[in-house]
Formats: C-alpha cells, sequence, structure tokens
C-alpha cells in the first residue's frame, strides 16, 4: 500500500477503501440476489462445503463398518446406500462445481481485469440451479438415498433397485444444467472480456486451465443428461433402450455415462492444475517453467479426455478391439499430465522458495497427484486393468486423484485467495500443520487400498473375507486424522474472518491482476480499467496500483 | 483354509503370474518417477529456500535455449516407457481373454445373488467351482437380470457377467488349493455375499469328488429333453419338408438372412433365436416361430444352446443345411 | 449490426432451397438406392441444416470464432459416434462370446 | 444465453459490440450442449437401426409420411418467419418483426397441432410402447425399441418447440412495445438461434424416423 499521510476519502487509514463488496450491501436479501461474482462465489462456499461435510460424514460411517470384515455395524442396504451417496455428493455437488464455481468464479473476472462475468444473471441462475439440485437430493437422501452407486448401471438402475433413483437423477440432471451455465460463462468471459492488453499468452494458467474445464462441461455434460434421462425414462415409461428385456443394450448406458463422466474427472483436477501452477509460480517467485507447455497441456488433457471413456469399460463386455483403442489413447493422456509435473518440479529450481501454506498444500498435491496418475497409467493398461477393475486399488487410485489431487489444490487455493476473499489473514502456524496432517492423514488412508486392491479386494463391499482385515483398519484409522485435518481449516478460517489480522492487498507478493486491487475488492473489482503490459509470473511483483485499486 | 500372504494374493495360473510381471515392471516405473519427482522437490525446496524478503527467482526457461529440448525429453521418454506397458499390457489381455481349443467347458449363471455352476457332465454347484489342476477351464457366463463379474483374484481376470449376451472367461490352474470367487460388479444388496470359491483339485481327486457327488444329465442331454418337451423338434427336423431351418452342424456358419446379410451362428445367435425368433430369420423361412421369452431359464437357454451345438451335420441333409 | 442486414431476398431464396431439399429427400426415400439411401438422406439434411446455420442464423458474416465452437461441437459428436462404431462394430472379431 | 441486458448497455460490458458478441457467443456455446444432448439419442437411435435394420424399416413405414413433410415444410416456413423477424429488430422495425413472430408462433403451433394427431394416431394403432403395444409383423420386441426412440426423440423435441413458442410470445409482445432497437436486440436475436435450432433438429429427425428406406 502506498503510505497516505492523511486518508483518502472513502478509505480507511490504511489506505484500503472502506466500501468493497462484503459490505457494500447488508441482508439476507442482498446476497440471495446478488449478481456479483464475488458473492455469487461465496454462496457456492457455503453450498459446497456443506455437502462436503455430509459426504465426508458418509466417508467416515462407510470406514467405520469397514473395520471388521462382518459387516455388522449397518445392514448391507444402508451402506449401498452409503457410499453411493457419499459418490454422488461428492462428485457432483462438491468435486465438479468446487474449484471452478468458487476459486473460478471469484477469481476469473479480476486475473482478466473485467468488471464481472458475461452473463451474470446466468451466474446467479446456475448457482440456484445447484441448490434446486441439491435440494432434489437432499430430499432423497431423507427418503432413504439411492443404492445403485453413483455409476447408475442398468438393468440394476432401471429395473431391479427401489430407492429414489429418479429424484437423484433429477438432481443431478439439474446440477448438470448449473454446470453447463457456469462453464459457458467462462468461455465467453474470457474470449470476450479480457482487458486492454490481456493476450492469450499473458493470461494466468488458473484461466487457462478453467477454459479447459468449461469445454469439458459444455460438451460432456449434456450427453450424461440424456443418459439419466433415458434411465429415468426406462423406471417410468416403459422404454427399454438400456433393458435387455425389452432388445435394448445395458452396455450402451455405459458408453453414454462414461463419455461424460471420464472427462468429468478433468473437470475435477484440471481447475486445481491451474490452482497449483499459480501457487508454485507464485511462491518460488518466478515465471513457470514452459508457460506454453503448461497451457497447451490443460487443453490436451481436456481433448484427449474425450477420448479414453472406454477405459473404464475394458472388462464390461466391451469388443477387445476397442479396449486396445482406449487404451492406447489413455496412455497418451498421461503425457501432458507428466508434462505438467515436470514443469512444476523444473520451476522450483532457482527459484526463491517459500514454505507458506499454500505452497504446502501445492507440493502435496505434486506427490500425489504424481501417485494417483502413475497407477492411473496402470489401470489404463489392458493386463493390469483385469484384475485391478473395480476392486480397491481403483478406489485409492481415484481418491489419490480427487481427494490427493482436487481436495489438496482447492484447499491450497483458498488459503492462497483466502486474504483476498475476505481480507483476513488467518494463522500460519495451524495452517501448516493442517496441511501436514491431511497429508499424512490421506496417506495413510488410501496407500493400503492399493495394496488391498492388488490382493483382490472389491470395491463396494459391505463384508469382505477377514486376511483383509489389518489394511482396513490402517485405512480406517487414516481416515480419523484425514478428517481432523480438514475440520482444522474449517475451524482457522471461520475464527479469521472475525479475528484474523487485516490483509493487505498482496500478502504474498504474487503478480497477476487480483493482486492489484484491494483486498477485499470493491464491487466493481478495479476503479479503473487494468490495462496488461506484461506476461504473467514476471517477478518482482508490481506493488498494487494506487490507480487500479482506488481510483484516485 | 485360504492361503494369504500379506501383500501379494495367491497366484494360480500362468495368466496371473504374467499379469504380475507387467505388474512389476508398471511399479517399478511408478517408484522411479514418483521418488525422482519427490527427491527434486525436497531438494530444491531446501537449497532454493528463500533467504530474504524480496528475493526473487531466476528464470532459466528463456535464457537458456535447451529448455524446449528438456521439454520434448520429457515427453518423449514418459511416452515411450507408457507404449511399452500398454503393448505388453495389451498381450497379456489378450492372453487373458483367449482360451484354447481344448478347455473344458462350463457354464456360470448369475443371479442376484448366486454364482450357479454346471459341470462339463451336468454336475452342478451353487457359489463353488471344482476344476481339476493343469486343465484350461472355459466358463460361458450369462446373468439372469443385473450385470455381474465373475472375479478370482488368484486368476487375475475380471469378466463381467451380461443379462444380454454370453461372456467367456478361462483359467488354467497351476495349483492346487482353494480361491475367493467374488462378484466385482456392484449387483445389489448383497453384492458382497455373491461369493464363493474355486477350488482346484488334481485330477484324480477331482475324478473321486464328482464322483461322489449326485450327477444330473450332462448339458446337452438336458437340452435335448427340453428341445423334445418344448416341441421345437416338430419343425426343426431333419427332413425336406421341415419348415423351419435344419440344425445339425448349423454352429459355427454363416447363415443368411432375408434381410440379405450374413449371421455368424454363434451362442448368442442360437439365444437370441431362442428368445426372439423373428429378429434374424434364417433365408427363405417365414417368421412364423413362436418366442420361448419367459418360457425357458437361463439355464435351460444354455443348455438348450449346448444342444444344438452338439448337433453334427448328418450326411444325408447337407443340402438342405442352410450354408 | 446494422451493417449485416441481409436483404429480404436471400431469405426468401434460402426458403426456396429448403423447399426443393425436402422434396428431393422425400423423392429420393422412394427410389431404391440400397444402402446409400441413409447416406442420401443423412447427406441432404447436412445440406438444409448447413443452409439453416449459414443464413438463417447469420454465421456468414458472424465472428469467426462461432464456426469453430459448433465444429468443435460436432467433432465431440462425431467422436462419441466413432468410438460406439468402434465398439459395437468389432464385437465378435476375436471369436470369444463377450469379447 | 442471451437474457442479459434488454435496453442498453450492461454496467459490466465496454461496449454494444462486445455485449453483442457475448450474447451470440454465449447463445450458441448453449446450442452446442443442445447438439450434444440429442446426439446421445441419436446415437442411441443409429446404434439400433443398425443392429436390427429391417424391423426399423419395417416400423419407421408406419409412420404417415405426409403428416413428416407437411410438418417439415411448416417448420422450415416458420424459420424463415423467425429469420425475417429478426430481420426487422435489425432493423428497427418493432412492429414488422411482432407480426413476423406471431407468424411463427402460428406455424410452431400448426407443428405442434400435427404431431398430437400423429401421436394420437399411434396410440389408436397401439403403437405406444407399454402393456397395450402390438405390432403386425415379426420382431414386435425390436419394432417396440423403434417406438420408444421416436417417442423420446419427437417428444423431446416437442418439448423444446413448446418452450420455444413461449419464448417467442414473450418476444413478440416486447417487439411490439419496440423494445428492440438496431443497436441491441440479442434477445430476439437469441430467441431466433434457438428457433432455428429447434428446426435443425426437425431437419435430422424427419429423414432419420421417416425417410430412410421407403421403397
Amino acid at each position: 500500500m502506498t503510505a497516505a499521510a492523511t486518508p483518502a476519502p472513502g478509505t480507511n487509514p490504511d489506505g484500503s477503501p472502506r466500501v468493497h463488496y462484503l459490505n457494500a450491501a447488508y441482508g439476507l436479501k442482498s446476497w440471495l440476489l446478488t449478481r456479483d461474482h464475488k458473492r455469487i462465489a461465496l454462496l457456492y462456499l457455503v453450498s459446497v462445503s456443506v455437502f462436503f461435510a455430509l459426504g465426508g460424514l458418509m466417508a467416515v460411517l462407510i470406514r467405520m463398518e469397514l473395520v471388521t470384515p462382518a459387516g455388522d455395524l449397518f445392514q448391507p442396504d444402508i451402506y449401498n446406500r452409503l457410499f453411493t451417496m457419499h459418490g454422488v455428493l461428492m462428485i457432483f455437488f462438491f468435486l465438479i462445481p468446487g474449484i471452478p464455481a468458487v476459486l473460478g468464479n471469484f477469481l476469473i473476472p479480476l486475473m482478466i481485469g473485467a468488471k464481472d462475468l458475461a452473463f451474470p444473471r446466468i451466474n446467479l441462475l446456475s448457482w440456484y440451479l445447484y441448490s434446486i439440485g441439491g435440494a432434489f437430493t437432499l430430499w432423497a437422501l431423507l427418503h432413504g438415498g439411492v443404492d445403485t452407486g453413483w455409476t447408475f448401471y442398468t438393468p440394476l438402475s432401471t429395473n431391479y433397485v427401489t430407492t429414489s433413483v429418479i429424484t437423484v437423477g433429477v438432481g443431478i440432471f439439474i446440477a448438470g444444467f448449473s454446470s453447463i451455465l457456469t462453464g459457458l460463462n467462462f468461455v465467453v468471459t474470457i474470449h470476450r472480456m479480457r482487458a486492454p492488453g490481456l493476450t492469450w499468452f499473458r493470461l494466468p494458467l488458473f484461466v487457462w486451465s478453467h477454459y479447459a474445464t468449461a469445454l469439458i462441461q459444455i460438451l460432456g455434460t449434456p450427453v450424461v443428461a440424456i443418459a439419466i434421462l433415458l434411465v429415468a425414462a426406462e423406471r417410468t415409461l416403459h422404454v427399454g433402450v438400456f433393458d435387455p428385456k425389452l432388445g435394448g443394450d445395458p452396455v450402451l448406458f455405459q458408453h453414454l455415462f462414461w463419455f461424460y463422466s471420464h472427462p468429468a474427472v478433468y473437470i475435477m483436477i484440471l481447475p486445481s492444475m491451474g490452482v497449483v501452477s499459480e501457487l508454485i509460480a507464485t511462491f518460488a517467485r518466478k515465471p513457470i517453467f514452459g508457460y506454453k507447455f503448461v497451457a497447451f497441456a490443460s487443453i490436451g488433457i481436456a481433448v484427449l479426455g474425450f477420448l479414453v471413456w472406454g477405459h473404464h469399460m475394458f472388462v464390461a463386455g466391451q469388443s477387445i478391439y476397442a479396449g486396445v483403442v482406449f487404451s492406447v489413447l489413455s496412455m497418451l493422456v498421461a503425457v501432458p499430465s507428466a508434462i505438467k509435473v515436470f514443469n512444476w518440479t523444473a520451476t522450483l529450481y532457482k527459484g526463491s522458495i517459500s514454505w507458506d501454506t499454500p505452497m504446502l498444500y501445492a507440493l502435496g498435491f505434486i506427490g500425489l497427484f504424481t501417485i494417483g496418475g502413475l497407477t492411473g497409467v496402470m489401470l489404463a493398461t489392458l493386463g493390469i486393468d483385469a484384475h485391478v477393475h473395480d476392486t480397491y486399488f481403483i478406489i485409492a487410485h481415484f481418491h489419490y486423484i480427487m481427494v490427493g489431487g482436487a481436495i489438496m489444490g482447492y484447499l491450497g487455493g483458498l488459503h492462497f485467495w483466502w486474504p483476498k476473499i475476505t481480507g483476513r489473514l488467518y494463522p500460519a502456524f495451524w495452517s501448516r500443520l493442517s496441511a501436514l496432517v491431511i497429508f499424512i492423514g490421506f496417506n495413510v488412508t488410501f496407500f493400503p487400498q492399493f495394496i488391498l486392491g492388488y490382493l483382490g479386494m472389491p470395491r463396494r463391499y459391505h463384508s469382505y473375507p477377514p486376511e483383509f482385515q489389518v489394511l482396513n483398519v490402517m485405512s480406517s484409522a487414516g481416515a480419523t486424522i484425514l478428517g481432523l485435518g480438514y475440520l482444522m481449516p474449517l475451524v482457522y478460517f471461520i475464527w479469521s474472518m472475525r479475528y484474523g489480522p487485516k490483509a493487505p492487498a498482496n500478502p504474498w507478493g504474487a503478480t497477476g491482476l487480483e493482486w492489484q486491487t484491494t483486498s477485499p475488492p470493491p464491487v466493481e473489482n478495479f476503479k479503473t480499467q487494468p490495462v496488461v503490459t506484461a506476461p504473467p509470473y514476471t517477478y518482482p511483483a508490481p506493488t498494487p496500483s494506487p490507480g487500479v485499486a482506488l481510483g484516485d | 483354509m485360504i492361503p494369504s500372504s500379506p501383500l501379494l494374493p495367491d497366484q494360480a495360473s500362468d495368466v496371473a503370474r504374467s499379469v504380475d510381471h507387467l505388474m512389476i515392471y508398471a511399479l517399478s516405473g511408478l517408484v522411479f518417477f514418483s521418488a525422482l519427482i519427490a527427491i527434486l522437490v525436497l531438494v530444491f525446496m531446501v537449497k532454493y529456500r528463500r533467504r530474504s524478503a524480496d528475493q526473487v527467482g531466476i528464470d532459466v526457461y528463456e535464457t537458456n535455449p535447451k529448455s524446449h529440448v528438456l521439454e520434448i525429453v520429457w515427453s518423449v521418454i514418459p511416452l515411450t516407457l507408457l507404449l511399452i506397458l500398454f503393448g505388453w499390457g495389451t498381450k497379456v489381455f489378450f492372453d487373458q481373454n483367449r482360451p484354447p481349443a481344448d478347455a473344458m467347458q462350463y457354464w456360470v449363471t448369475g443371479r442376484q445373488w448366486m454364482w450357479k455352476i454346471q459341470h462339463p457332465d451336468g454336475h452342478r454347484e451353487i457359489n463353488e467351482l471344482h476344476v481339476p489342476v493343469g486343465r484350461a477351464v472355459r466358463l460361458r457366463m450369462i446373468s439372469e437380470d443385473v450385470i455381474h463379474d465373475f472375479f478370482v483374484p488368484a486368476f487375475r481376470i475380471h469378466v463381467d457377467v451380461l443379462p444380454s449376451r454370453y461372456t467367456t472367461y478361462w483359467f488354467k490352474a497351476n495349483r492346487t488349493g482353494t480361491f475367493h470367487l467374488f462378484c466385482g460388479q456392484y449387483c445389489g444388496t448383497e453384492h458382497s455375499r455373491m461369493v464363493g470359491h474355486v477350488v482346484v483339485m488334481e485330477p484324480r481327486a477331482y475324478e473321486a469328488w464328482l464322483a461322489g457327488e449326485k450327477t444330473g444329465p450332462s448339458a446337452v442331454a438336458s437340452g435335448e429333453e427340453l428341445f423334445v418337451a418344448k416341441s421345437c423338434n416338430t419343425c426343426h427336423r431333419p427332413d425336406s419338408s421341415a419348415r423351419a431351418p435344419i440344425l445339425n452342424g448349423v454352429f459355427g456358419t454363416q447363415a443368411s438372412l432375408n434381410d440379405g446379410t450374413k449371421v455368424l451362428v454363434n451362442e448368442d445367435y442360437i439365444r437370441e433365436s431362442i428368445l426372439n425368433p423373428a429378429a434374424k430369420v434364417v433365408f427363405g423361412y417365414q417368421p412364423i416361430m413362436p418366442t420361448f421369452k419367459g418360457q425357458v431359464s437361463e439355464e435351460e437357454l444354455i443348455q438348450l444352446v449346448d444342444y444344438v451345438k452338439s448337433l453334427k451335420a448328418a450326411p444325408t441333409t447337407t443340402a438342405e443345411a442352410p450354408q | 449490426m446494422p451493417a449485416h442486414v441481409r436483404p429480404v431476398k436471400d431469405y426468401i431464396a434460402v426458403f426456396l432451397a429448403l423447399m426443393a431439399f425436402t422434396a428431393l429427400t422425400v423423392y429420393a426415400s422412394f427410389v431404391d438406392l440400397g444402402p446409400a439411401s441413409t447416406f442420401v438422406a443423412l447427406g441432404i439434411a447436412a445440406a438444409k441444416a448447413t443452409l439453416v446455420i449459414l443464413y438463417f442464423m447469420h454465421v456468414k458474416g458472424s465472428t469467426r470464432l462461432v464456426p469453430v465452437v459448433i465444429l468443435s461441437g460436432l467433432f465431440f459428436l462425431f467422436i462419441l459416434f466413432l468410438f460406439l462404431a468402434a465398439d459395437y462394430g468389432t464385437r465378435g472379431w476375436l471369436g470369444v462370446p463377450g469379447r | 444465453m442471451a437474457t442479459e441486458a434488454h435496453g442498453t448497455l450492461a454496467h459490466h460490458f465496454d461496449s454494444l459490440e462486445q455485449q453483442k458478441d457475448s450474447a451470440v457467443l454465449g447463445m450458441w456455446t448453449f446450442l452446442v450442449t443442445e447438439i450434444l444432448f440429442f446426439g446421445g439419442l441419436f446415437a442411441a437411435y443409429g446404434l439400433y437401426r443398425s443392429l436390427y435394420p429391417e424391423v426399423f424399416r419395417a416400423a419407421s413405414h408406419t409412420l404417415s409420411i405426409q403428416l413428416g413433410t407437411f410438418n417439415t415444410v411448416v417448420l422450415i416456413a416458420s424459420s424463415l418467419t423467425m429469420a425475417l423477424a429478426v430481420r426487422g429488430g435489425q432493423t428497427g422495425k418493432g412492429k414488422l418483426s411482432a407480426l413476423f413472430l406471431v407468424l411463427t408462433l402460428i406455424l410452431g403451433s400448426t407443428f405442434l397441432v400435427v404431431k398430437g394427431f400423429e401421436y394420437h394416431e399411434k396410440f389408436v394403432e397401439h403403437h405406444v410402447p407399454g402393456a397395450t403395444f402390438h405390432f403386425e409383423g415379426p420382431d414386435a420386441v425390436h419394432a417396440q425399441l423403434f417406438f420408444s426412440l421416436y417417442f423420446l426423440m419427437t417428444g423431446l423435441h416437442a418439448l423444446h418447440m413448446v418452450v420455444g413458442i413461449a419464448l417467442v410470445a414473450y418476444v413478440a409482445k416486447r417487439a411490439a412495445g419496440g423494445a428492440y432497437t438496431p443497436e441491441n436486440h440479442n434477445f430476439l436475436e437469441g430467441t431466433g438461434l434457438y428457433w432455428h435450432f429447434v428446426d435443425l433438429v426437425w431437419i435430422f429427425l424427419f429423414p432419420l424416423l421417416y425417410l430412410i428406406g421407403r421403397h
């Protein structure tokens, strides 16, 4: 902050403006009818956190059941509902909206120097759709939930179970629209709303990865929407597109489902990669090694991600030759991911590395994502997948990607931008400790599951042979540590909102337009239109310009 | 009863051994690369830690002309290793899925929540599969309701059991023992209880076991009985006045259809022709056969299919047999 | 924007062309073209769709991004069709039921 | 989608041109999602048609080619009136625009009424999938699959028509009130794009369901 001897009109003594987006208006209505992307991001933050907590609670119950081999805590039906709802809530209501709708929503206009997203009302609509979809799902949960597995495989989901499949299907369908609208808003915004001078290759990598994510949201979601619609039609209308008894093919459902749901994995991980790119550059204080490679790797992952869905169906009765094609294409997806990991590592070389909390999360991400990605390569190998398909190996693999990858990135991002979002700082010691506890807890929980999987323990088993107990107990113990780790940020973030020290505009010394404005930003983000003249991550970072931040 | 080692599952077939070898290759790649990344990250973290508040990093990318080479190197090396993994994995997968011609034929019917198994000689068992060691065993599998999955970790292969068509599982056990059989595809409430054992026995012990059990008629014999009981033989008879195609020797041939296309006469086609006779009518015949959907169970279908499969071409009727 | 107003006669011409294509495709369906009939019908439909997209929907004269958006959507739809065909078309090649 | 900013420039845009470009791009992006939405059904239809060509052909013969052709003409005509309505917006002729929108509305409703007659015919002939389904000819199972897909595809299309008609009615009212100027008629333009898209879907449904292999 430029030190002003006497505070300018409308500013606090420390130079920050008195009115920002958080205190510009008060009351429930000012939040529920807001069109400010920053407030909508906070609405999303609250709602995805609720779903994360619910999904996490179910995870705890699942791990409790699996402490003993006998399946003695819950009835099998209850257990089946628990893991189904855990998957549905975590995937459709936490991981997919998570980073894009919270951090992306908040940051993309700030990062590209725009006043808002292109369609603010649609942005609000997408939050309402998300909430309505969530309400349907919670309503179904209160009425017993669903026991089909989050994958809704036919004909189990269409003709055999009696639970609220349609209600949850409608919930996911509506939440899917919300996801589409978010992606649409991002694409248009990034194309049309960039600040003067902000060329494509001056965009932060966070924006690149959100662009890639948005492509998947737009192109993939409609196909799963129609697949869910067909499941609902089969349950109500005597339509048999997937029903072998009526001449249909149940494997077709799997094709339509995974056409979206495999790329959906990249909806979860790509934004997280974007966050990590920002964190590594900021805390090593140097440009990302091979910026263009990393940027194009995001697009490459998004596009290739659409060509590999059949690797979920190697043993599902798919043609062996189609399996071969899907296998080799899946190998290709690993290349852009490897490029990213190597480039992040190389960025650290000759950096000026600080050990702040967000950086610890980012490094945790790199380690866990590497293991998750490399085990993914094993699963893309036909001969190995034939054995570990639908075992705990795959559970471990995708939790390394989604929890070790996506959630580590999400938390890293939250810690990084929290001062910008709330204008407050959080305690450094506790936050570093939380990163460490989560990293340890995560590995203790999920590493044993790789071994369990290779030993042959199938997923979605309520009871299991006794020789698997040792590793299961280990995993459940780790889950306790992990749960504790997740509670810590919840506590100190809430604490910081009231008691945390005030954050300066640029606490980390980062580049990027979002750090040029005040913390928290004013309603229209910048007082004057920022102009970009340099590539991203040009250090040392410019001091926040009073012209942009304060308009004087 | 079930031997177990702490970190590796039982290995009870040659294919299982080749899967393990493949896994060791993949695993060494994993260990190498994750160790490499972890060590580099930790070393850089310490070596290049920030020493003063305003210190900035040194951009080595733009200044070093070899940066692009580096990018290409760390794209091409992983790609090469991945393609090796792909090729090897594909070879193993074909081994896992292509049964030898001399395999013994068993039948598996999955239903919520049990495995029904029939031996070549007609003996049946539930959730248990007894096989002789050293013989290739082929399972022809179908589900009566939802999708199940036949999974024996000791043989390192899953195969889904579909309600719409037959799938094939094969193994050649190379040691005796009792191994887990799991349902590997979530199939509803009691999914985790849809488990059983594969018991691999010495051939002589297997013979003795079979002899000690009550044996029913073989699948072919049951199929023949059904063929008469369901009056299939009134139309499908080996004489010139038949209103339906002669079935002797058709299995494995290409049948011409009324719409001009051809279809391979295999298990799926015979099953479909019983359930939905009008879907693919052989050239020159009318779609007059009634459907048997709901009148024969999947197990009876298996017996009928096997009976038709067993009918060898009779030398006197070659002129009438559809090609 | 006013600069891009297309004369009414253009719209009429496009409409007449669409009518002609409709007549053609109905006529073609009664001619025995063998397996080609599917391709003829879909080809005519694609031609009609192109006319609608270019003229009625103003893609001709729009920014270059719009056709890119449309084509990328069609490309991924094509991917869906292609890989479905790759699975269903090669089932049974191995001669092992279920593979 | 183009619901933003009817009147003038919204606060977060720099220029009307940026606003219009964004609206058009957003609408097209939305239409791409619609293409993939219908695409899933087209994929299912194409798959089963290629697996059971004979019975699909036989079943498609029961659809009325007269009504189908009539509806195609009606829908294309409605696209013409819609294009002219948008042109009215471009040239600032609100009343003319409203007139063409009303014409579009009438043609769209005609399509739905004819579609209703076709559906009624299916009920009478027991061609509606369900317990009462009956099909003269071999392989009734896959004939029922054809009719399932027929109802799903045309039903989803009709649903889009209903939404379109509601939008057109709203836009017609606003156009008559002079809401659209040559500078900003983005909502009208977006509605037009949506309407043409619905027409596009029918352009493919018509040959696929009614036409192929009629000889």
